[in-house]
């Protein structure tokens, strides 16, 4: 049932608006609505029973274990979320004086260098709200690197057949050509056919290491340096650190800019499909193009840097300093890690990949780079499984959840047939992986003895499969009182 | 674990990693802190930051949010899900967003909503670029834009535009009413434009001839863009009824709707259109459909427009967007209604109205523009602003916004804003303390950098 | 699964712990812990897991209609909990001084100011910990007052047959004995027995009106007298007043002293069993006696008044000043209904009431009491059903549970054969009423055609109908770890 | 739905209360406030209250909580449920509490918890009446109580069980050691008494002698009753383990498991027992059964104990209980577990010592009590102690409790507790403003009743 279908005439949440009277005198009347919106007219309890009831219809990291590779769904520690919403902080305006907002300044000025320090970059700037606008701003300051230089006629970033789509998107974006690279069958890049693509048009290369193969890309330096030699430069998307923090540093390898999703490895919450937060680190030479505003510290007072003190700017990504709630609540996470729990973070997400893996392939399962070892997330194919008892990667996927698992990312990376990318994190507990590994075989049993109840999956759930194809159709995207 | 891994140590793990890249220890982070010692730290930032009273509006407002909103909003399945990449486990936020679009589609009096974006300011950007993607009839790429609208939302726009050849043009306001000057927009009739941008109210609080511009735009082939505060379209005419046949694109900030001011972010925008232009749309779309029993359900649809599916090809780059925002704004507009929006509203603009007539009854102060205002206005006082808002902000108020900053035309202007969370008795403080500020500031006292101590 | 069973040697929530180095210096060895206590010991992510899904196995008001009659099952409104955990009200020390307690004392007088005015009594004392607390203190000050005049041979309470449970386990606590008044076919006080148990040996009577029959006793004049006459004292069981705020106040009838529930008709939450809170109000002659801390205001300063400055005091009836958190819920609650809707809970719950009572018995229900005004609360008998069609009032009460409503109170007041008490409470819709007559007719109708649908409920919930004897009998109260 | 039920006017449905009763509009109580409205009040109320620096313990003792423990506790499911009446409907609860009773009878290394009663001292008072209830041997309805017990639990107990004739006997405590005197209490030995009371730590945060309490009980037909703070049991003895074989019953206040200090409550009384006692427990019991299906669940039990079901016969009178808190606790003791108990536990003990060398070091404070102390301790100061206490409440510190007050024989004698949150700032600042508080007092300044300015 819609929340409008609780609604009737008049009815209201008695408390909920201001009892003090008022006008909209001054407002003349041919500027003034006419006829009120269709919102729905509901009690209080009535909001709240629904939206609670709501709730309890989804998965989420908090009731089932989530392993959706390449999104990090990991513990969102319950402490960063009451702090971020101390009044002092969840109410001060974006445009206090600076008088006012020395608590604030001080917490995004230290996370700006603790996002230094563990990617080894040499400048930081907070403001990009998602991963996507951080790779906006990066692939921005590669163009505006060119451009300062007058070096014009680099019209083409490259690209990885495995990268996030994103990637693509953002190079158009930002007014450039993608240039797909293949992937090796060992899950590296191939550095013949980059050495091919590579020239005068290439502003650049976006790359993401450990690769959204799950896997580390070995060769690197190598790359680094062609690419350099070339006269691009070398993005890091950085959506997924888990397995690399305290371990090897996108600086170190060579990067010029890197994007991090603190929603991820930082462990900001989802929500349902964001907010997220995707800071932007750079090296010197990119250091006056990143995206404004900056905190800067003077010694005594810290204040904001725009526009005018930065004239070389990419520019500003929002009306103000970005999704400054969800970077408070990434402060307050890396101030609980500390240096010690920035690599535990690498440790177990790793541990927890690796040994996942290993019992998935015992079981029989298919790891699609079965020669390496995972890094925070890994690729099963289920190829053999569709062939063999025609179910597919989604009738496993859409059966885990029947057995109160979420799905593992399903068809992506696209080149991987049939494929499930794997990410259980580092928060998970052990017993938490073998359940999974558990239902697998489970699902693979009942594919052999009665195939229906998995292609028919899921039955426990709110709803049945879903009729996409429908849905895209005949759409339906708002709702229309009856009559 | 190691041992079935088959590994004797963690390291093993990481042998992959060429030796000569491995990271030193993290030495600049320092030890971790327990819940207890973060606890306090953040205590101790949040009290330095005090909590003045809030006369400064310029895209972000201090609104009253029901308790039950976030209480929800942050229940672990709202706040701790994924993009509802799998339906049938995420009804729940499925059918919240499907819920949304229908309110915000409502509130703008327009055919489609889609899920949100970033905030206002990339909002709008998007629905530039969507807007030179979509207008068959023109070739163009340049937009007008009023120097009315928000300077920061200019800048944004820029910035996320300028790298794919789309030039702003700005329209230019009248100095007397404080509104995007008709006549000069009239002479532009004729020019190819992709679009053009309206704003209601603009950043001066003024309420912009939005009939006329969404006319002059329908007839000059023009797709027409409302960047509105969807809180004012409670009580003003939706960008859906603009002119004869209303905008083709209305966007905006979602932040009154239920987010706490927190710094800027997180907020999010909205973004609304004719249905005819929804597979140029950006962003994440929920349709309702049935599943296999024919029982209604919700799902992530018409995402051939979006990048994990088209990459290179898709609307938008944008993949992450506000859903918890957006989850809090639709518990936030349920809890409200039309009618309690409307009132707040109402209180908004009574306390505005209360506020300048306080002000302007100490005799040396006015409003800057003539022409009708939306719950923010602009002030002219005597003397430059800066030094009389640092002064202000040592008696813990802050005074408003310093258009001079923006607008060097616009000299000693202050863009003030009272919402309905503001008393008379802030009311009153701010009045009390501006007398003072000017008396002493005629005696030639000199205003120093002042450090709130709370 | 308990949490126990996630419990693994060593584990642990990290950040959960001080990290200051600690000694248990100076304590003597003998009395330092030998064994660590079997405590769970999880992650972080397992305890917020487990309890989420814990909570998902209840019904609450949130979630579902919860028409238990009695127990006042409305909407608790969300500022209540957030207001009354604002940090200088959480953090405030019970012995806190008067310096730093003004703002929490000055909310308590009001709510003290309040009581007396919804109540019509003289002075009010806001200790007692919940109802049944509440009717300890009320009942010894009854009898603080004979003992103080010496009229010390009054040995007995007297109680209707209709009463809660906890009426005359108080009157026993208190050193009573309980004696039974039996009620009319027409729910009202049987006014003659009342008249034969009446004498020198009588202390008091406990009465509720409204009573527990959801009935207004239309003689409570002539009860008051006739208690007077004989020497003895009016006690108001003022559990649930949702059906008279603001139409009638125990005072105006002639009790001499009443307890209030605010956790009922001041909407604190229930929390799954509590807290609650039960302040006392009595007419002046009682008014020494009342239990200690009181606040008192003299103008300027607010202040606790105790035994020094309440010689005559029954004393304290918990270490500080009772539920204070929730007292202040209570007093969030009052202010934003304010006099008007104080009275719309009157006239919503029994609106409530009436119509569900009418819609049901249209539906072909009896009701106790059908020449009866329902008030907040009604009784439907449901012996008709049991004898026809085989279901008793716990096989409907189970069965409703499939329904998604909860069961109403069963078997309470006693007297009533198969009884349902039904309180809808004002804060629902007519669409709930309306889904819960509409349960009832369907589950009739299974009652006739499939009765073992009806008998087996729930179907549905997490567990099926429990084995409340062996419960009782193979006693396992706590978890031991098997082996 | 008037028309529904046959009637015009909502008046018309309370026809049947006489007209002499009705009663007049209740003026006293004002409009109703919006939550905006309310939200402001309670904003300067709280404001009123500031956030002192709290040495005070005294029975209520300001730890750390998780921030998980309150967002959980507070979910709707567990925070708008009622009593589990039914169980199907009510597993969540039901599970949790017999989680509960499963850690506190850990915690007391006691065969069987309840599922709360009211607070500690009014547990107490339960304990008491149970024990006069379950003790055969003894026809007695006194009560040995030491006096070093908290003087609100002995008024409490006072309170709740002198109605049915029971009555409570001082047992003295040593005026060196704050130890209940064992010669006094070795003196009563043959005579009848129903109970014996022991707390661990006493008042005075001194520990108590309890194996030789508990021994003494048990040789001479007593029960023994044991009232502890359930945090220091994370590291002391257990009452389940004092003298040869255990004390009957345990019980105390839960407030250090998770409860705000909340101004006194709620908190939640916990009280564990053998198991041979059970029936005679006041308060709900949670088993773990079986449904139709033999799945496990779990329900009410042992109800006949109950009033609903017993009425006058009842063990109590008890109804709604503190289910809420013992909500929170059971979070909060699967959050911390054994090892993060014992190591708050430790952090508040030690804090404690270097607070007391601090003040000690200032050279004219003493701890009065030779006697081994855990977590809260007495000192002996040069003056009087309320004189020094406003002083220093005027610097927004909340110096300790002032003994005197309930013990005239202990002058000027001041009980110090410092938990773990408070910081080795926090304690420098109250020794240097003790510090200057003791000069000034001595060069005789006179206090006066501070009000404090927030
Ligand atoms: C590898 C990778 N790159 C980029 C992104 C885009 O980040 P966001 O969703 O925050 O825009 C994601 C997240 O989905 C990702 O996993
Ligand atoms: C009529 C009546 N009296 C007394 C009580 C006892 O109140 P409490 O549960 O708060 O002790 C109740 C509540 O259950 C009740 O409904």
């Amino acid at each position: 049932m819609l929340i409008f279908q609780h609604s009737r005439p008049g009815r209201r949440a008695q408390a909920q608006a201001p009892k003090e009277k008022a006008s909209l005198d001054g407002i003349p009347e041919h500027l003034r609505r006419r006829s009120k919106p269709r919102l729905p007219e509901v009690s209080e309890l009535q909001a709240v029973r629904h939206y609670t009831k709501l709730s309890q219809k989804n998965f989420s990291i908090d009731t089932q274990f989530y392993p959706l590779g390449s999104c990090t769904m990991k513990y969102n520690p319950r402490a960063c979320n009451s702090l971020a919403a101390l009044p002092g902080l969840l109410n001060r305006h974006p445009l206090a004086p600076e008088s006012h907002s020395q608590g604030f300044l001080s917490a995004m000025h230290e996370l700006q260098e603790i996002l230094k320090e563990v990617t080894g970059m040499a400048a930081v700037s907070l403001s990009p709200m998602a991963g996507a606008q951080g790779e906006f701003a990066g692939v921005a300051m590669i163009r505006a690197y060119h451009d300062a230089r007058g070096d014009t006629g680099r019209t083409e970033i490259l690209v990885p057949d495995a990268a996030h789509g994103t990637n693509p998107a953002t190079a158009v974006m930002c007014g450039y050509q993608a240039r797909e690279i293949p992937t090796l069958a060992n899950g590296d890049v191939d550095l013949e056919a980059l050495e091919q693509a590579l020239g005068p048009q290439t502003a650049g290369i976006m790359l993401t290491n450990p690769s959204t193969l799950g896997v580390f890309e070995r060769h690197i330096a190598t790359i680094a340096k062609m690419v350099h030699e070339a006269g691009g430069l070398l993005y890091y998307d950085g959506a997924n650190l888990n397995a690399i923090l305290g371990r090897v540093r996108p600086g170190d390898m060579g990067f010029d800019v890197i994007h991090m999703n603190l929603h991820k490895t930082f462990s900001t919450p989802h929500g349902g499909g964001g907010p997220g937060a995707g800071p932007v680190g750079v090296s010197e030479r990119l250091a006056p193009y990143l995206p404004v505003p900056l905190v800067a510290f003077d010694g005594h007072d810290y204040r904001f840097l725009t526009e005018k003190e930065r004239p070389e700017t990419i520019g500003r990504l929002s009306a103000f300093a970005g999704n400054a709630g969800i970077l408070l609540r990434a402060y307050v996470y890396a101030k609980m890690l500390g240096t010690e729990g920035m690599r535990r973070v690498a440790d177990f997400s790793t541990l927890n990949a690796n040994y996942l893996m290993k019992r998935l392939v015992e079981a029989g399962f298919t790891a699609a780079y079965p020669e390496r070892r995972a890094t925070h997330e890994f690729i099963l194919t289920l190829k053999k499984e569709a062939k063999e008892l025609g179910v597919s990667a989604m009738d496993f996927a859409k059966r885990l959840l029947d057995y109160d698992l979420h799905a593992p990312t399903t068809y992506f990376p696209l080149l991987v047939p049939e494929c499930f990318l794997i990410e259980p994190t580092e928060t998970e507990a052990k017993e938490a992986l073998d359940a999974f590994v558990e239902a697998m075989v489970k699902i693979r049993e009942e594919a052999e003895r009665e195939p229906e109840t998995v292609k028919g999956a899921p039955w426990k759930l709110p709803v049945r499969r879903l009729d996409d194809v429908r849905a895209a159709r005949e759409l339906d995207l708002k709702w229309e009182p009856a009559g | 674990m190691l041992s079935a891994i088959g590994v004797t140590s963690i390291d093993e793990l990481f042998d992959e990693i060429p030796d000569e890249l491995r990271a030193a220890p993290l030495e600049g982070i320092g030890p971790g802190l327990s819940e207890m010692e973060i606890d306090r730290l953040m205590q101790e930032k949040a009290r330095q930051d005090g909590q003045p009273i809030c006369f400064i509006g310029a895209g972000a407002y201090d609104h009253h949010v029901p308790a039950a909103v976030w209480q929800i909003a942050t229940r672990g399945e709202f706040y701790t899900a994924y993009t509802p990449y799998q339906a049938e486990a995420s009804q729940g936020t499925l059918q919240l967003l499907y819920e949304y679009q229908t309110m915000m589609a409502e509130l703008m009096a327009m055919e489609v909503s889609n899920a949100s974006l970033y905030d206002g300011a990339s909002a709008l950007a998007e629905a530039v670029l969507m807007a030179v993607r979509a207008n068959r009839k023109s070739k163009s790429k340049r937009i007008l834009v009023p120097r009315s609208l928000h300077p920061a939302y200019r800048a944004t726009v820029h910035t996320l535009v300028r790298n794919q050849g789309i030039e702003l043009v700005e329209l230019p306001f009248d100095a007397a009413t404080g509104q995007t000057d008709l006549a000069i927009l009239e002479a532009h009739a004729g020019e190819d434009f992709a679009a053009l941008v309206i704003p209601q109210p603009n950043f001066f609080g003024v309420l912009e001839p939005v009939d006329e511009m969404a006319d002059f735009a329908r007839k000059n082939g023009l797709l027409s863009i409302a960047v509105v505060n969807p809180l004012a379209m409670a009580v003003l005419v939706p960008p859906g009824e603009w002119g004869a046949e209303g905008v083709d694109i209305a966007c905006g900030d979602g932040q009154p709707l239920g987010a706490p001011l927190s710094s800027g972010g997180p907020y999010f925008g909205f973004l609304c259109c004719r249905q005819k232009y929804v597979r140029q749309m950006p962003g994440r779309l929920i349709g309702r459909t049935v599943d296999l029993d024919g029982k209604e359900g919700f799902t992530l649809t018409l995402q051939a427009r979006e990048q994990h599916i088209r990459r290179s090809k898709a609307t938008s780059n944008i993949c992450t967007n506000q859903g918890l925002m957006v989850t809090a704004a639709t518990i936030h507009m349920a809890l409200l209604g039309a009618e309690g929006l409307a009132q707040t509203a109402a209180a908004c603009h009574t306390n505005l109205d209360r506020l300048v007539e306080k002000l302007t009854n100490l005799g040396e102060i006015e409003p800057r523009f003539s022409g009708p205002v939306f719950h923010e206005t602009v002030l002219k006082l005597p003397m430059e602003v800066p030094g009389v808002l640092r002064t202000l902000a040592a008696h813990n108020i802050l005074g408003g916004y310093d258009l001079q900053q923006d607008y060097p035309e616009l000299e000693n202007c202050l863009l003030v804003c009272a919402t309905e969370t503001r008393t008379g008795e802030d009311l009153d403080k701010y009045a009390t303390s501006l007398q003072r500020v000017l008396a002493s500031r005629r005696q030639g006292a000199c205003a120093t950098m002042v450090r709130f101590d709370p």
